[in-house]
């Protein structure tokens, strides 16, 4: 069965939410996952978008945050400052989803500058929503093509925190989320370690250990349980064609 | 009493050069029009705020209106980067304030409060507290934690677009509402542009849909359309066309001037710019009616 | 996923002895069926935060199920005094925790935020800051001056009356709203009583509307009348005649405990309290319909 | 022309009110000013309930502050934590309207306790919306009956602050609010000079010097200029008796 990277990466993404969860989501791959999981082992999954919708129901692909069809047929709609307070800051939020130009090691995430922040080689568009979601949700991931520019040793600059230099830094700010629970890329799936640091857990069928070598920024280390990936369900697959992006926007 | 006024009068009597503008809405409601006969009376100098700078400020300040920027998202979404404010923010020609989404609704909720500043919990990333002095600490006095805090945002005029709204400027909005109402009570003075203007009656027998009420609002405009490329919920669809075709038009300084001339300077006013969008663009972006249950207030 | 209940199981599995339980609304909405309840199952030594005690939090001390109160207006609204709680307070017998009305709505907000604490401007009388510890002043880094703060208010236990809710809990308001919502997002659990379950497209019909999404409910119970004698706007008027008669039998302890006798003790439920009352009640409270403008939010 | 004292009140406090002005008002002779202004001089007088409700068009007397009247056909309803921060906080309200169990010499008012705070020889409502009500209005008017209780030269408890001890005190908290403009009273009106002491600017008709003197806790001072109110008008006292109180629950 041939698939594309962004069905791999979506499918993957899809099989980490859990029946039952509170998801602060974002559109493009993340709202994919989302409805793909809704549709498959997460039927209970509520969705809440940072532009203040919560219990989305959309008849089409939002193409932005604020689309039309996610408030109508919705079940509550709030400002901004209160889906952050009472949703986000409150600690409502299961599951955050977060992309960003740059992953490092310790799962801190850039999406503000390449260069320096004064003087930017490369101004990204900045935090949005991502800054409170990285710290406040209880679970977060990271879905993001496997390339070495995308995966630096330290990032240029922390949009939002992962572990910071370890895990017992983040801690000892006393944020109260957990912190980057996965990076789902195209090639497999890094999760943090005891320390925080990123560690290939999950190898996709397609993909080779060399692959992800190559295209990671440090000395990545591999856990000794490491798993191969189950490969798109066909089932999956045709939800993700037929039901969710039909005309092939993100996929 | 009424402030119904034309959305040209109401431009030129409360956005001044120099002027701090929120033009609000998030996605949803953005109030093009309002942009479009700022740039077509030549204001200079602007400093224009919004969480997400959208197309709206890109024209703007690709017309030369702006002297800086406050964001807390500059990109346009779904698409991708907004070509001129990034070019403008990286040689430096721009000057930029920039928050994250909640730092900068709560900076809105602030002033709308009319407190000195308003906490937030920390998120362990720094970066942005760093290189922005506007970001302070206070320590929680009950806990002894720091937490971060913000500054009031206190625009000069804000900018709001709704779905009706009575003579005097009593609005209601439906759909996502993201910081209209915050923008509205920080603001010095309120423009309201409005899809319909209805009865008073309209308005009051609904009270609790009412977001902005009349006494703090300076001008009320009857602009429908006035958030083409955004929407309005229930009355037209968001341009997703547009916005993917503007990462074209943005490629070129050349091809944004020419869309200003066509589409902003070449036009009167937001009626002769949706008449010369077409009826395939109408028709495209025309919406079947679902309409909300009514509720019971009762006669007291 | 449905969570309906009686009221007798929600209060049984989620109001225990010792909780601090807010019942929500102000004037309007009180649930006082969840008052009686929690009478009639007999719970002690609860803390109950309202910001207006109103009559319901009296019977409940009068029943002798709080040891403590926290409030910001002690009174019976328009009437006079709350005779037994004054008595209570000044005795001593019962212990107290006071704010003004914004300072106990503040604390809500802070809890619903998640906040560790929230600043309010200086009013300049400093006499209940004095009183109360939990008023404490923080410094205003941009300024220098002082503010005052609150810690979070974080009940065990929220009970909120609504107008309509689906089976799982989303939970639509109008008129006064209170500080329904904020007592909700502030509280380990939420038990919504409504005047009408209604079904999930209602709601979805006017999402702006819903006040509290069902996944912070526990439970919600079906209770039609809740209320009386406040009120459910557009459902039924507000006794005011009982508000003024109870004045004459909170008189003696002697007169509010026959009252407690026959109208709690007394009856099984709701229904039963509400049949009681008797057809000449009905009548005298019963309201014209007066709807609200539907608004269109448009098929996406 | 024989009228109550409680419509004497009413009248003056309804007379001190400006056409524009927006209100916050609570139920009682307030409620009652502020709609007798709105049908006499002040049309265009905007009455904000601490409830939350704006733009009210009562059809019958409310007894209470939330009285679903004040809902059906009014503009505006919003939350208890927006009517005081948006509005009131805000600077949005011109005028407040204050009661109290005693009243002082600097104008400063207790609704709170009789004798000590921890053990109260009478235990009274509290402030409510009083503490900012008085702070952050730009005028504060009260209204009551003229008492030597009433008026004692230090209020045991100041639950709203009026010019504390003199009006250079007040105005070093750095408050918004213009604190106490006038006191209605069944015998006269007094006002702040210009140290915030309150000092007798007007008498009524019916009242003498000597009356006011008696009830009055210190040494009252008569202003050089004081004036004789007007006595209500019969159209004034016609629209109370008539439309506005019909069953006269308050006068």
């Amino acid at each position: 069965m041939n698939y594309s990277s962004s069905e791999l990466m979506t499918v993957n993404a899809a099989r980490l939410l859990q029946d039952g969860d509170t998801v602060f989501v974002g559109v493009g791959l993340p709202n994919l996952a989302c409805n793909l999981a809704r549709r498959t082992h997460a039927p209970n999954l509520l969705m809440i978008y940072e532009a203040g919708v919560v219990g989305a129901r959309p008849s089409r692909l939002p193409l932005s945050i604020g689309d039309p069809t996610l408030v109508s047929g919705s079940t509550l709609v709030c400002s901004m400052y209160e889906v952050f307070t009472l949703y986000l800051q409150r600690g409502n939020v299961d599951v955050g989803f977060l992309g960003g130009a740059q992953i490092d090691r310790f799962g801190n995430i850039n999406a503000t500058v390449i260069g320096d922040y004064q003087h930017p080689k490369v101004r990204l568009p900045g935090s949005g929503g991502s800054m409170e979601i990285a710290a406040w949700a209880n679970r977060c991931y990271i879905i993001t093509p496997h390339q070495k520019r995308r995966f630096p040793e330290k990032v240029d600059f922390t949009t939002s925190a992962g572990f910071l230099t370890g895990r017992s830094q983040r801690l000892a700010t006393g944020v109260r989320g957990k912190g980057p629970q996965a990076v789902v890329t195209d090639l497999g799936i890094l999760q943090p370690d005891e320390n925080g640091e990123l560690i290939l857990t999950a190898l996709h069928p397609t993909a080779t250990l060399e692959q992800v070598r190559i295209n990671t920024g440090w000395e990545l280390k591999v856990a000794p349980d490491m798993q191969i990936t189950e490969p798109p369900s066909e089932e999956e697959l045709r939800i993700l064609r037929e039901e969710l992006d039909p005309t092939g926007i993100y996929l | 009493m009424t402030k119904l006024c034309t959305l040209s009068e109401a431009i030129s009597q409360f956005v001044h050069d120099g002027d701090l503008v929120y033009a609000a809405g998030f996605t949803h409601l953005i109030p093009f029009a309002a942009g479009h006969e700022i740039i077509r009376q030549g204001r200079k100098n602007l400093i224009l705020a919004r969480a997400t700078p959208d197309i709206i400020y890109e024209q703007m300040v690709a017309a030369g209106c702006a002297r800086k920027i406050i964001f807390s998202y500059m990109g346009n979404p779904g698409v991708g980067s907004l070509r001129i404010l990034r070019e403008e923010v990286e040689t430096g020609r721009l000057e930029w304030e920039e928050y994250s989404h909640f730092g900068m609704i709560s900076r809105l909720q602030a002033g709308a409060s009319g407190l000195p500043f308003i906490p937030m919990n920390q998120t362990a990333a720094t970066d942005l507290e760093s290189a922005n002095p506007n970001y302070r600490r206070v320590r929680d006095p009950y806990t002894n934690i720091e937490v971060i805090v913000l500054p009031p945002l206190l625009p000069d005029v804000a900018i709001v677009h709704v779905q009706r709204c009575d003579a005097e400027g009593n609005a209601q909005i439906w759909g996502i509402i993201g910081e209209q109402k915050e923008a509205a009570f920080a603001s010095k003075h309120v423009i309201v542009t409005a899809e319909e203007i209805v009865e008073e009656e309209v308005i009051r027998s609904d009270p609790n849909r009412t977001i902005i009420p009349a006494f703090i609002v300076d001008a009320v405009c009857h602009v429908p359309y006035c958030a083409h490329p955004s929407y309005t919920q229930g009355y037209y669809d968001r341009d997703n066309l547009f916005y993917l075709n503007w990462d074209k038009i943005s490629e070129t300084r050349q091809g944004i001037q020419q869309y200003l001339e066509e589409w902003v300077y070449g036009v009167k006013d937001r009626q002769e710019y949706w008449q010369k969008l077409g009826k395939e663009t109408h028709q495209r972006l025309s919406v079947k009616p679902r309409w909300s249950v009514p509720v019971n207030y009762g006669e007291y």
